[in-house]
């Protein structure tokens, strides 16, 4: 017995029967789904009987140079199946997409992770805040452009731009 | 008159430099009197960028930063991502390979679940006696990772279609010695720990995750088998031939710290039977298929996932027909079972918030990675 | 009974008192009156602390406690210093004296460095009623064991003291638990040991040495429900584990302690092994019979056999250290108030009424057999009556976890039918 | 009370505890004015040490140092800090008048009262403690008694929370 992948037709089709237009594209190895419809979709695939994806397993972007994609990997544990959704974000200046918070707890830590190091915003998002960097860290680690943003690291440049001195912390007496 | 009668909360930190963080883990609390009102991790402390770093190696060039990440058990890492990069390039693994690599994995799950017991046991405040009693046999553990690898703890004995080096000779001798004191060892734990009025008191009903939370938080390995789920990818989506052995899903019955503890220290048990029967029939052959050492898999992605001892260690491969990946994805499985963090210590004292952090056996290097 | 076989005589070590008397009286000579008064008293403290207690601390308390529980956590523990490690307690406490002993810059000063000042007095003068023979106890006051109780809550001050004024939030979170923690527990310990008092009708700890020994039984074997009661409590008292929550490093860092370091740090650490110790005497001096053993003490010294008591029951500290896990600071309360207190009034009850009928109907001594017995049935009924009501059964509680085959979901949990008690 | 040791042991006593006393007085920090009351509370002990009433002595000190002033430590800390320090207060004048009054009425007291020398053997045991408190003042220690457990309760009724007294109903 091992789990059951999904194929993005098999998928495609069994969302455009649960929730319609919610699809922009097909390809070979993950289907598309619209960045409106996206808490919509998932919540349906989450309580409908038939797909029962309860666990989102993985949560992570990609960036292609001209677009991010952010990658579900969700799954069934009673059916025994994992399927991998994908969303386009076109908008490389301002990248925004809906939180599936709401849909699957587990999202929040990675949703913070996919901002932190891609610059993605999620939407209705908790408390969507830099995790593994400062506030305030200049750019976005993990872009194929980072080098080339302004305060990334420069080639011969040895130490981050904008890293300012910190002021020293007050004494705060216990109280 | 309860306005006027009350304590004055405060913030307090626990870590980064605390003896119960297992490593530079800092959680802020708001304390009310000893009542925790609200908590909020700080990590990042161990950053590296090993996904930006990895994106400028070659596929083996990376084997090493995976022992880097969760460092207490770098065999499943190598073995994750070994698995993921197979995948991408449609490799497959001779049985002698993929039987080593299961021997390796669970010894390394032993190792590991010796140290998360230990910790955990500490955290309750056995004053450092599992802790070194556990310890004991992990070196044992990482007596035979180096007698095979070279290394103790990152190992890098994985490659992509095999392992690195025929096992050596005595091997087997070793391992079959060692597994009757684990045995011992595990049932001294079940004696002193499991079955002890004070840890009981301690670890019952404290930090309980629902199924439906655990599930929804998308948590996984004992965090999840504690809650009563029974998930474990070993069984529901085998790898490297873990189809042939005959072992349990251990599951808790509440979801709460003790049933964690008693998942792991059954995991220990099947583990020792995983072993056996792998030593048991080690198939001869090669232990590894010959792939060139700039590998160049086609273009596309993968995604592929162990039981690690903390739980679904996924990695996550974007191939762009280069020598070097695309993208390199780590689903971390100790940061996401942190996300019920504040759903277990909200409410709790403060030694119970250290219970329930304890339980999660955490580790710093791959929080962060 | 024979009468004390020990000679005036100076060179009889069965009682230590006679060098003492001798030196006085060599001194009497060459001094006025007044000032040997106060040279007794100082040269009784110096006496005690220097025989016993400084050289108990550093090799029951330090290096014999390292040892022991290393030998339990399957290690070493100190052997590199001296033959055995025998030197390590001494370059333990040569490290210390070169530390520096920092202060935080928020502290308030002066009452952080007064704290193990105030927090060192007490546990000297704890040692001053302890009798270690029959005529070798410093003060024989009658009132002594009152004196115990009163001095044994001074360093609970001491120990608030360190940990407010260094203004650190772990501090002050071992300073408000220990305090809790002595008043909950001083009370059943009071009268835990109230009821031995009454029993055996005197309040001096050589009386009751001399009480245990006309029996002669030892008053553990009396009363084991006090002996519990004061065990559990003094634990607590003294943060040992598995109470040890004012320091629980794994929670709070080191408490109180978590601001000091070098000899001040050192002072706290050597004078808590010393109220172990103190503690380990007055139990073994109540409960163990003292410096008697049945006859014993006329041939082999009453010190000896006391300080070997005292070691014993410093083991049984070593060893809870070494094995339990710590409760949590609510549960301790509970136990405290809803369980030890309950049972050292019941105890109490019952010892009055058992004197009452003892004095009031002129019984032989061999009487306080027959209320052991009465003391041993009712402690075990108690706590059987107890598990029953609170419907304790360790048998039907699940400590091994379920196994299943297959994956998929979440199992719930079948209670039905003899099903685990959760 | 005689002998060279025992006036001098007097006298150190006095000072200390006066000042001491003084201290807690003066003092604009709450956690140090109640350490100043213990060293006072250890003082007056001293002096029932000096009266050979060592039964006192020690009750005083298990009682006053070792439970009353750590209560008072606690609640102190236990307190929000903005209502913790010793603050100025409008009522100087009369507190002053008060103050001088009942110094006034004590002085004169001390001086008028008659203070007898009895033969009676200085020192009072335990034995003899308890057995008058049990009968002769049985009445007044019964009564103290039931006023402390009224006390006790009363505290209990103030600082219980509605939402406790909903959970144990419900348990």
């Amino acid at each position: 017995m091992s789990t059951r992948w999904w194929s993005s037709t098999e998928f495609a089709e069994f969302l455009s029967k649960l929730v319609p237009d919610s699809i922009s594209r097909v390809e070979e190895n993950a289907c598309y789904l619209v960045p409106e419809k996206l808490v919509e979709a998932m919540m349906a695939l989450r309580d409908d009987a038939d797909s029962n994806f309860v666990h989102l397993t993985n949560l992570c972007a990609a960036d292609y140079w001209d677009k991010f994609e952010v990658i579900y990997h969700i799954q069934s544990l009673e059916k025994n199946c994992i399927a991998s959704v994908k969303v386009e974000v076109l908008d490389r200046e301002n990248p925004v997409l809906p939180s599936v918070t709401s849909v699957w707890h587990g999202a929040w830590l990675q949703e913070c992770e996919a901002y932190d190091l891609y610059g993605i915003r999620f939407e209705n998002h908790p408390n969507l805040t830099r995790i593994l960097l400062w506030e305030g860290y200049p750019g976005w680690p993990l872009r194929k452009d980072f080098l080339t943003m302004p305060g990334g690291l420069q080639p011969g440049l040895n130490e981050f731009a904008g890293t300012a001195a910190k002021p020293e912390p007050p004494v705060h007496t216990v109280e | 008159m309860s306005e006027i009668v009350k304590t004055e909360p405060f913030v307090m930190n626990i870590g980064p430099q605390h003896p119960s963080t297992h490593g530079v883990f800092r959680v802020k609390v708001t304390v009310d009197g000893e009542q925790i009102t609200d908590a909020e991790m700080v990590i990042g402390y161990l950053h590296r960028s090993m996904e930006k770093l990895a994106e400028e190696r070659t596929y083996t060039q990376n084997i090493p930063f995976t022992d880097r990440t969760d460092y207490l058990s770098s065999m499943s890492n190598n073995l994750g991502y070994c698995l993921a990069v197979e995948k991408l390039g449609g490799l497959s693994v001779p049985a002698r390979g993929q039987a080593i690599r299961v021997i390796m994995a669970e010894l390394q799950r032993l190792a590991s679940h010796c140290m998360g017991a230990g910790a955990f046991a500490n955290d309750t405040g056995a004053w450092q006696t599992p802790v070194m009693w556990f310890n004991r046999e992990r070196e044992r553990i990482l007596d035979i990772f180096e007698m095979t690898s070279g290394a103790r703890l990152t190992c890098n004995y994985m490659r992509i279609g095999g392992v690195a080096f025929e096992l050596r000779s005595g091997f087997e001798e070793a391992v079959r010695n060692l597994l009757p004191r684990l045995q011992q060892t595990i049932a001294d734990g079940q004696e002193l720990l499991a079955e002890n009025e004070i840890f009981i008191a301690r670890a019952r009903d404290v930090a309980v995750v629902s199924p439906e939370t655990a599930i929804g938080a998308s948590l996984t390995g004992p965090m999840l088998r504690g809650s009563g789920v029974a998930w474990d990818i070993r069984k529901a989506d085998p790898y490297s031939g873990y189809e042939k052995y005959d072992f349990q899903i251990p599951i808790g019955y509440k979801g709460d710290a003790y049933d964690r503890f008693t998942v792991r220290l059954e995991e220990m048990r099947q583990s020792i039977k995983i072993v056996e029967q792998a030593l048991d029939d080690l198939p001869g052959g090669p232990h590894s298929t010959e792939v060139p050492l700039a590998f160049r898999p086609p273009a596309g992605e993968a995604y592929a996932r162990i039981e690690s001892p903390r739980g679904e260690l996924g990695y996550y491969l974007i191939s762009d027909g280069g020598p070097s990946p695309f993208r390199f994805h780590i689903r971390p499985p100790s940061l996401i079972n942190l996300s019920v963090l504040k759903e277990m210590t909200v409410g709790a004292s403060v030694a119970d918030a250290i219970i329930a952090l304890g339980s999660v056996d955490i580790v710093v290097g791959e929080i962060d990675r | 009974m024979l009468s004390f076989l020990a000679t005036d005589h100076w060179y009889d070590l069965r009682d230590l008192a006679n060098l003492y008397r001798v030196v006085l009286e060599g001194l009497d000579h060459i001094f006025p009156t007044g000032l040997v008064y106060v040279l007794t008293a100082l040269l009784g403290f110096i006496a005690f602390f220097v025989v016993f207690v400084l050289p108990s601390q550093l090799y029951v308390g330090v290096y014999g406690e390292r040892r022991l529980i290393g030998r339990m956590q399957a290690r070493q523990g100190p052997n590199r210093v001296g033959p055995l490690g025998l030197l390590q307690p001494v370059a333990d406490a040569i490290k210390l004296l070169q530390k520096e002993a920092l202060t935080p810059r928020s502290a308030d000063r002066l009452i952080m460095w007064a704290a193990p000042v105030l927090f060192v007095a007490p546990a000297i003068l704890i040692f001053a009623v302890i009798p270690f023979g029959p005529r070798m106890v410093f003060a024989d006051i009658p009132v002594s064991l009152m004196y115990f109780l009163a001095i044994s809550s001074l360093p609970v001050i001491a120990s608030f003291m360190a940990g407010w004024s260094s203004n650190n939030k772990y501090s002050l979170f071992g300073a408000m638990r220990i305090v809790a923690m002595s008043i909950s527990y001083e009370i059943p310990l009071v009268l835990g040991l109230l009821a031995v008092s009454v029993l055996s009708g005197t309040m001096s700890l050589q009386g009751m040495v001399y009480w245990q020994q006309d029996i002669p039984t030892w008053m553990i074997l009396i009363q084991p429900i006090a002996f519990a009661v004061y065990f559990i409590g003094v634990s607590a008292e003294l943060n040992r584990t598995p109470t040890d929550i004012a320091e629980a490093e794994s929670e709070i860092v080191a408490g109180y302690l978590t601001e000091y370091s070098g000899m001040r740090w050192g002072l706290f650490y050597g004078m808590d092994i010393a109220y172990a110790l103190g503690a380990s005497a007055f139990a073994a001096t109540i409960f163990f019979g003292g410096w008697s053993l049945f006859g014993l003490e006329q041939w082999v010294p009453p010190w000896l056999i006391f300080i070997l008591k005292t070691y014993l029951f410093y083991f049984v500290f070593i060893w809870t250290r070494g094995t339990l896990p710590r409760l949590r600071i609510d549960q301790l309360m509970s136990f405290a108030w809803k369980f030890l207190l309950p049972i050292a009034l019941i105890n109490l009850l019952v010892v009055a009424v058992e004197r009452l009928i003892w004095t009031s109907n002129d019984l032989p001594d061999a009487i306080v057999w027959a209320f052991g017995a009465v003391n041993i049935v009712l402690m075990v009924g108690i706590v059987f009556i107890w598990a029953k009501v609170f419907k304790y059964d360790p048998k039907k509680r699940p400590t091994k976890p379920r196994l299943v085959n297959e994956p998929g979901g979440y199992r719930p949990v079948d209670l039905e039918q003899g099903g685990p008690s959760l | 009370m005689s002998g060279f040791g025992i006036t001098v042991a007097f006298w150190i006593l006095a000072a200390l505890t006066l000042a001491s006393a003084g201290g807690v007085m003066a003092s604009r920090n709450l956690i140090h004015a109640v350490l100043f009351l213990i060293v006072a509370f250890l003082g007056v002990s001293g002096f029932f040490i000096l009266l050979s009433a060592d039964f006192l002595a020690m009750a005083q000190i298990i009682i006053y140092v070792g439970a009353i002033s750590v209560l008072i430590l606690f609640a102190i800390v236990l307190t929000p800090r903005a209502e913790r320090d010793n603050s100025e207060t409008s009522m100087v004048l009369p507190a002053l008048l008060l103050g001088t009054t009942l110094a006034a009425v004590l002085l004169f007291v001390l001086y008028d009262a008659n203070w007898n020398v009895t033969n009676v053997e200085p020192g009072l045991s335990a034995e003899v403690l308890g057995s008058a408190l049990l009968s002769v003042w049985v009445l007044p220690f019964e009564l103290a008694s039931v006023l402390l457990t009224a006390a006790l309760v009363g505290a209990l009724m103030i600082v219980r929370r509605q939402e406790d007294e909903e959970g144990d109903s419900a348990s």
